[in-house]
């Protein structure tokens, strides 16, 4: 489909863009053009590409091929203050702050007024006001940032990108932790920037929020762009089928025929201060519980907690019918529990060594004979994970950074099946893994169920949640606020939950 | 240097460039050319006698190298040597316990005062070069306040332990000692569970605690080892002395973790190796004892032991870029077919 | 590995390009192969490279040495440990020098690297500093001067300039330094003497040598005892900084905050070190031996004791140009001269 | 409230308190303490600390650490007072400027290796600690420059100052000058910002467009200058420059004064009065060992202990305050 452009030059024009992370692509062949008072939609699931998109253009990597022109000018970013010298500002997904400075100072950061060659603090923390009070937040720019909430300190990187007077803003899912109040404010805004000629550039989950708000959505899927539409000639299904590729009804779904067992962890009243309150869950052998919610609802906190990394201020965790202490993740794993955690890279694995080594971490204690470390067995296990699992490699003694992101999530399953957990932990599974990987990761799930293990899944993808969950729970500021039987689950009923609306039906 | 590394770099096969093996070339020609070009340099007596002088080190950094593997830094190794050694000096002298059983005291010591350091990293999350920093100030500080600048002799069947050699060979205690408890903490790093786990908590610390890694205790571990191996080279080097003081092994730390580092283990853990270690410690006596002879100045030796230490790492990184390069030129053919 | 071979030539070059230009700074050094029958070589190991003292130790132990055609050569550590001349002295063994001759760090410690290199027959002579307890693991040791008299000398001297009145106190180097507890040891005892009786020392406080330590130490007497009358200082590093507190506080005789007659220095330094203070008034008389004297006479008993010319047996003597007759006592101990008092007059008689 | 101006942060309060507590019970022990004698010897004894301590903290705050800073002074105090004594001509001035410029130089030797050798900071400057180290007796000839050797208004500087020979010699000016310099640097320059926000987040000041490598070079510049200018105010403070003596064990003083002073051991955060206050706090209680007759022998345990109360009582705080 060819949208007409109209007479307008695109403020950015990104041609044929490649990117590999590992030896394994990322991006590939993507053109993208941003219009000067257009707000462009980047969609796609997980690792589709599009925050690798933005930060090419905002200068954070670098291609291996393709272009990048601004204002018809071919660009070459080496280091993101390229992009920002070229008026590009870019909204990192995770807030990007100095916890010790002023909040004030956080916006202006390498960039503060000055007078006579000096700061000068009066306009510094004059402007930053004027900013934040634009923005319809109360933050005293004279605070620190330490101890803001993930959306206030979203709130002041949305100032400091604002303050750059930029021609150009990126915004890498900016709303995942906004309330709906602060999410309208936030549009009024970039309605604002859009009439005064600003090219913006949206990455977003909630389609709603994109129909409300953008005018042109581009899809990416595998690091392919996928089509381009115009928000008024398109709807929510036809983004929602160009997302995925296939029609839903292709996506895995968990086999609900065998039965369901006994308990095999409860939680009753966890309580974290600050990260959540109240958890009240049960997970029974055999049963997947799906664990949904907005980004920073609390949820990783709870699986974190209930694996021992996270301190509990009150309530108990029961695993069997037995209240345990949890003390850390290794006390955790003898109760037989297991925990695949949300950062593979940063939490999962040791991207330097062998996929052996890393598929025996948990267990070399366990294949060990008086501390010694029993390698053959070791790689045994390595190869029988890499076999149940097939995951895609040279050898098992490849390191694990070479393998792609879908085979790396393999590997951290496998190391954790090798521990023949009772219960599963799984903190966003499939996050930034391909399609095919996917659906192995979801046949596994299945199968673990269908042998008796309880699992206990966190997914922001909520058509994976709707597919896998015998039930639903949703969480929302700390808190359990809804569960849904998979009968009665829905996209709709889950959303609203999750972020605390009113559905009308 | 720059041109060097360029017209090398497609002559040199990937195994080469492991930093062990570098040492060891280092090894082998600094050797090579003492014996050639100087005199009196090739003398087994001399070399394995002057081979005493550095065991103490040795010792120190074969628990360093578990140290620095998991991604921490000791530097008040040196500090609790002088420590043990004036304490149970003067426990001997002054309070009158019998050495023997003081001997076998002094790695619980040792233990104890790594210990602290363990559990204060460990329990609090500080950074283990402040903590031991501070530690390396107070255990010496302790140590002068035991004893002040007094020297406290030991009786004279203890002394002079690096003479007395194996039966039958040329070989001192000290040395064959080293080498045992070498090839022993080779093993324990290379092919136990615990080494295992201190090369996961040095790759990647939180990864480790997530995988079910006992990262508190593992971390108290190698502390205390570095206190335990320190006691020994307290116990080695009061007995070669014959004295113990409280500036015995003044600085001695940086010896130390110039032998690990020089011997391939990465400053942020997650690499190293025993063999590195052991090679790269043979490599400065060599070095030392060859410029010694030659009567090469002192300071000419330490400015050349700290330009070793930053040409080993400078180097260490360009084989890492040069790594990254190959891979990155094999990645870009692949996907280009 | 071509890269490599290159990166070793440079090691090598480098190396040897030390051992040139170690060669050149020396020129009375010839080249190192030694031969049995060759002239007697005669190492000098300081307690530590830059130390001025040494400085002149070394001219006359050079200057001895060429006039007895015997190779003379110095090394030594950076830093003054008790440790930290053992691998020198190891490596000069290996070398096959003939005279060890040292100023030692340690009067206990060195025992048994000592011990290893006269069982090869290499003569080890102490200069400056003995082996105090442990003289049977050297052969012969050279004193500057009486070391048994230094001390009432410097009571003496310290006497004479504060005419025999008032409250002193003695800034020492470190608490165990075998020569400064003697001579201090040795001022207790002249100060039962009738002639001192209304001189009074209040304090002994250690400087260990270090400037920063000398000078806080100091500081602090002026600051302890508002009426100090005097800071005796037996040592080159505490009399530099107790001159140094009294300018800065202005307390010296005649300075600008001086309290009656201000507060004397005195004590053991080099004229070098201390010219300008003497020429400023601020310090009158300052004693020391001759350090160029001490090495020249250690030259003698070096070079003697190698060639057998000269046994070192208590009671025997032997010649020294310019000096005498120079006897061994008790120990195998040597006297090289007595000490020399510097005063404004003198000072620029002597550049050590 | 505006607190741009507030100079003394809670974080430094216990550490004045403490400063407070010292003086207060060294003077009850010995009245004696509370005399100008006494205070001008703490006044002269932390102008070169506070000098090198400014250094250290910037590197400190980037998350760095200058373990050389010792041996950098040795070198440029070396440096100077050769110069001095074989060309009198260049004069103290020139002198001067020659220690801080060659202090500047080895500082970015280090920068050199580490912002842009990828050396670990802890590594690069352990090695130039025994490099320079050796270079100070190598260019000295193993032989000290002595007083006579410099011209006497070097040492006049420790003596005299701006009002004449009263309680602020110009050594201690220097030390001013160089606190407030840091001061105004660390607050009204951008880059002097930048160091903060590298040390408080690397990751997110490359993404914010902080030249990272380039500042990280110029704070081991910068210690490195202060360094050098440490090593001039040393030849003025104690006319004799002795090749073993000068500035050898300085770093663990620095670092101990920047520590106790309140700079973050994980950077990002620190300030200038509160690196002055630890440099004040060490120097009374070295001093006031002294003038408490309590044996040296004390003084590193003192060090260590002070620094490891420093860090726990940082911890201690920050527990409440720190994420997860």
């Amino acid at each position: 489909m060819v949208i007409p452009m109209g007479e307008q030059v695109p403020l950015v024009k990104a041609v044929g863009l490649y990117k590999a992370f590992e030896g394994v692509d990322v991006l590939k062949n993507a053109s993208l053009d941003l219009l000067p008072g257009e707000i462009h939609a980047l969609v796609g699931e997980n690792g589709a590409g599009k925050s690798t998109l933005a930060r090419i253009i905002g200068g954070v990597h670098t291609p291996r091929a393709g272009t990048v022109q601004v204002n018809g000018r071919t660009v070459h970013f080496h280091r993101p203050c390229d992009a920002i010298a070229q008026g590009i500002a870019l909204i990192h997904q995770e807030p990007l702050t100095f916890p010790d400075l002023s909040v004030a100072e956080n916006i202006f950061i390498g960039r503060q007024p000055r007078r006579h060659g000096r700061i000068d603090w009066n306009a510094v923390h004059r402007e930053a006001a004027e900013i934040l009070e634009s923005l319809g937040v109360k933050i005293d720019p004279r605070a620190k940032v330490r101890g803001l909430s993930i959306a206030d300190q979203q709130m002041v990187e949305m100032a400091s990108a604002l303050s750059q007077h930029a021609k150009i803003l990126l915004m890498d899912e900016t709303t995942a932790a906004l309330t709906p109040s602060e999410v309208e404010r936030l549009f009024g805004i970039l309605r604002q920037l859009r009439d005064r000629g600003a090219a913006l550039a949206f990455i977003g989950h909630r389609l709603e929020e994109i129909f409300e708000i953008c005018d042109r959505i581009t899809v990416l899927r595998d690091g392919e762009i996928v089509g381009q539409r115009l928000t008024k000639e398109t709807s929510i299904d036809e983004i929602l089928r160009l997302m995925v590729g296939r029609p839903l009804a292709a996506l895995f779904a968990k086999d609900v025929k065998h039965a369901i067992g006994s308990i095999a962890l409860e939680t009753r009243r966890l309580t974290c201060a600050g990260q959540f309150s109240d958890i009240t869950l049960q997970v029974r052998a055999g049963e997947v519980v799906g664990l949904a919610g907005l980004v920073g609802a609390g949820r990783t906190e709870v699986a974190r907690a209930i694996f021992g990394i996270e301190k509990i201020d009150a309530g108990e965790i029961r695993i069997g019918g037995q209240a345990v202490q949890v003390a850390g993740p290794r006390g955790a794993m003898k109760k037989g529990l297991a925990l695949v955690p949300e950062e593979r890279q940063r939490h999962g694995l040791l991207m330097p060594m062998s996929v052996w080594q890393n598929t025996t971490l948990a267990i070399v204690d366990r294949l060990a004979r008086f501390g010694w470390r029993r390698d053959a067995m070791a790689r045994d296990v390595a190869r029988i994970g890499v076999k149940r699992l097939d995951v895609k490699l040279r050898g098992i003694d490849q390191p694990i950074r070479e393998l792609s992101g879908g085979n790396q999530q393999k590997v951290v399953l496998s190391k954790w099946l090798a521990t023949k957990p009772k219960v599963m932990l799984l903190d966003e599974p499939t996050r930034g893994i391909d399609i095919s990987a996917k659906a192995e990761v979801h046949r596994l799930v299945s199968e673990l169920a269908a042998e008796g293990m309880a699992v206990l899944m966190i997914s922001s993808d909520l058509l994976e949640v709707l597919a896998m969950s015998d039930r639903i729970l949703v969480m929302r500021e700390g808190r359990i606020v809804a569960e849904f039987p998979r009968e009665e689950a829905t996209a709709e009923r889950v959303i609203a939950a999750a972020t605390g609306q009113v559905l009308r039906e | 240097m720059n041109e060097v590394l360029a017209t090398g770099r497609r002559t040199v096969p990937r195994w080469m460039a492991t930093p062990e093996s570098i040492t060891a070339a280092l090894l082998v020609v600094a050797f090579g050319v003492s014996a050639a070009f100087v005199p009196r340099f090739l003398d087994a007596a001399y070399l394995l006698d002057r081979s005493s002088l550095y065991m103490e080190v040795g010792l120190m950094a074969l628990a360093m190298t578990f140290v620095i593997v998991a991604g921490h830094i000791d530097l008040s190794c040196a500090s609790i040597l002088a420590l043990v050694g004036t304490s149970i000096a003067t426990l001997h002298v002054k309070l009158g316990v019998p050495l023997l059983p003081l001997v076998f005291l002094a790695p619980l010591l040792g233990a104890l005062l790594g210990g602290i350091n363990g559990v204060i990293v460990a329990q609090l999350g500080l950074p283990s070069l402040v903590v031991t920093l501070a530690t390396m100030a107070l255990y010496r500080g302790l140590a002068q306040v035991l004893l002040g600048d007094h020297s406290v002799s030991l009786p004279a069947w203890f002394t002079g332990i690096e003479r007395v050699a194996i039966a039958g060979t040329l070989l001192p205690v000290p040395l064959v000692l080293f080498l045992g408890l070498a090839v022993a903490l080779g093993l324990v790093l290379h092919k136990t569970v615990f080494g295992t786990w201190v090369f996961a908590m040095g790759t990647n610390a939180e990864a480790a605690r997530y995988s079910g890694v006992p990262v508190a205790q593992v971390t108290i571990s190698v502390f205390v080892m570095s206190g335990v191996f320190s006691a020994m080279a307290a116990m080695i080097m009061i007995s070669r002395l014959g004295v113990a003081r409280y500036d015995h092994a003044l600085g001695l730390e940086l010896d130390v973790i110039t032998a690990v580092v020089l011997g391939g283990a990465s400053i942020f853990g997650g690499r190293g190796t025993v063999t590195g270690s052991v090679l790269a410690l043979f490599l400065i006596a060599v070095l030392q004892t060859g410029m010694g002879v030659a009567n090469v100045k002192a300071e000419y030796q330490a400015t050349a032991s700290g330009a070793l230490l930053i040409v080993a790492v400078l180097m260490g990184n360009c084989f890492a870029r040069f790594r990254k390069w190959t891979a990155s030129k094999g990645e870009g053919s692949c996907s280009g077919s | 590995m071509f890269r490599k071979l290159t990166l070793l030539l440079f090691l090598v070059t480098g190396t040897t390009s030390c051992q040139k230009r170690e060669a050149a700074s020396n020129p009375g050094t010839t080249s190192v192969a030694a031969a049995a029958s060759g002239p007697v070589r005669v190492v000098y190991i300081p307690k530590n490279t830059g130390n001025p003292y040494f400085n002149g130790v070394v001219a006359g132990l050079e200057k001895g040495c060429k006039e007895l055609g015997a190779e003379f050569f110095t090394t030594g550590p950076a830093n003054p440990d008790a440790t930290s001349q053992i691998p020198f002295i190891k490596d000069q063994v290996q070398r096959g020098v003939n005279v060890i001759c040292i100023s030692p760090n340690s009067s206990d410690a060195l025992n048994q690297v000592f011990d290893d290199a006269r069982t090869r027959g290499i003569k080890v002579v102490t200069v400056n500093t003995d082996l105090v307890g442990n003289e049977s693991h050297r052969d012969a040791a050279v004193y500057p001067c009486d070391f048994d008299t230094l001390g009432a000398s410097q009571i003496e001297l310290l006497g004479s300039l504060i005419h025999y009145e008032g409250r002193f106190a003695i800034l020492s180097s470190t608490t165990d330094a075998p020569d400064q507890n003697y001579w201090i040891q040795g001022m207790k005892e002249a100060l039962k003497n009738s002639k001192y009786t209304r001189m009074e020392l209040v304090d002994i406080v250690y400087g260990d040598d270090k400037p920063q330590k000398s000078r806080t130490e100091a500081e602090g007497l002026l600051t302890k005892y508002p009426d100090l009358r005097a800071i005796l200082a037996p040592t080159s590093v505490g009399i530099e900084q107790a001159a140094k507190a009294v300018e800065a506080a202005g307390v010296y005789p005649g300075g600008a905050n001086a309290r009656g007659r201000g507060v004397v220095v005195t004590g053991l330094g080099t004229p070098n070190q201390l010219r300008r203070y003497i020429k400023d008034n601020i310090i009158t008389a300052v004693a020391l031996w001759s350090p160029p004297d001490e090495g020249y006479v250690s030259a003698y008993v070096a070079v003697g004791l190698a060639t057998d010319k000269i046994t070192a047996q208590t009671g025997n003597s032997f010649d020294v140009p310019g000096f005498g007759r120079r006897g061994f006592g008790k120990n195998n101990l040597v006297i090289a001269g007595p000490p020399l008092i510097f005063t404004k007059d003198n000072i620029d008689q002597y550049n050590f | 409230m505006n607190n741009r101006w507030r100079l003394v942060e809670v974080r430094e309060l216990p550490t004045l308190a403490l400063w407070v507590l010292i003086c207060a019970v060294t003077a009850l022990v010995q009245p004696k303490f509370l005399t100008a004698g006494v205070f001008r010897s703490i006044l002269l004894w932390i102008p070169l600390l506070v000098v090198v301590a400014m250094g250290e903290m910037m590197v400190m705050l980037t998350r760095g650490v200058d373990v050389s800073v010792g041996s950098m002074m040795g070198l440029a105090g070396m440096a100077v007072g050769i110069a001095l004594r074989d060309h009198p001509g260049i004069g103290v001035y020139g002198a001067m400027v020659l220690g801080i410029a060659l202090g500047a130089t080895l500082g970015a030797v280090n920068g050199l290796l580490i912002a842009y050798g990828n050396v670990p900071a802890i590594v690069a400057t352990l090695g130039t600690l025994g490099a320079y180290r050796g270079l100070v007796h190598i260019v000295s000839r193993g032989v000290q420059v002595d007083e006579y050797n410099l011209p006497r208004e070097l040492g006049r500087w420790s003596i005299d100052g701006p009002f004449g020979q009263t309680l602020v010699p110009w050594v201690v000016v220097f030390a001013i000058l160089a606190a407030a310099g840091t001061l105004l640097f660390l607050r009204f320059t951008r880059v002097g910002r930048d160091i903060y926000a590298i040390g408080g987040n690397p990751e997110a000041a490359w993404l914010r467009g902080i030249p990272v490598r380039r500042v990280t070079f110029l704070v081991y510049v910068l210690s490195g200058l202060g360094s050098g200018l440490a090593g001039v105010l040393y030849a003025s403070r104690f006319g004799t420059i002795n090749p073993a003596a000068i500035g050898s064990g300085f770093e663990l003083i620095a670092i101990s004064a920047v520590v106790v002073g309140g700079v973050s051991v994980f950077g990002g955060s620190g300030t200038v009065a509160g690196v002055v206050l630890g440099c004040l706090l060490l120097g009374t209680i070295s001093t006031a060992l002294t003038v408490l007759n309590i044996a040296d022998a004390w003084q590193g345990t003192t060090y260590g202990l002070v620094i490891l109360v420093a860090v726990i009582f940082d911890h201690w705080m920050g527990t409440r305050f720190r994420k997860a």
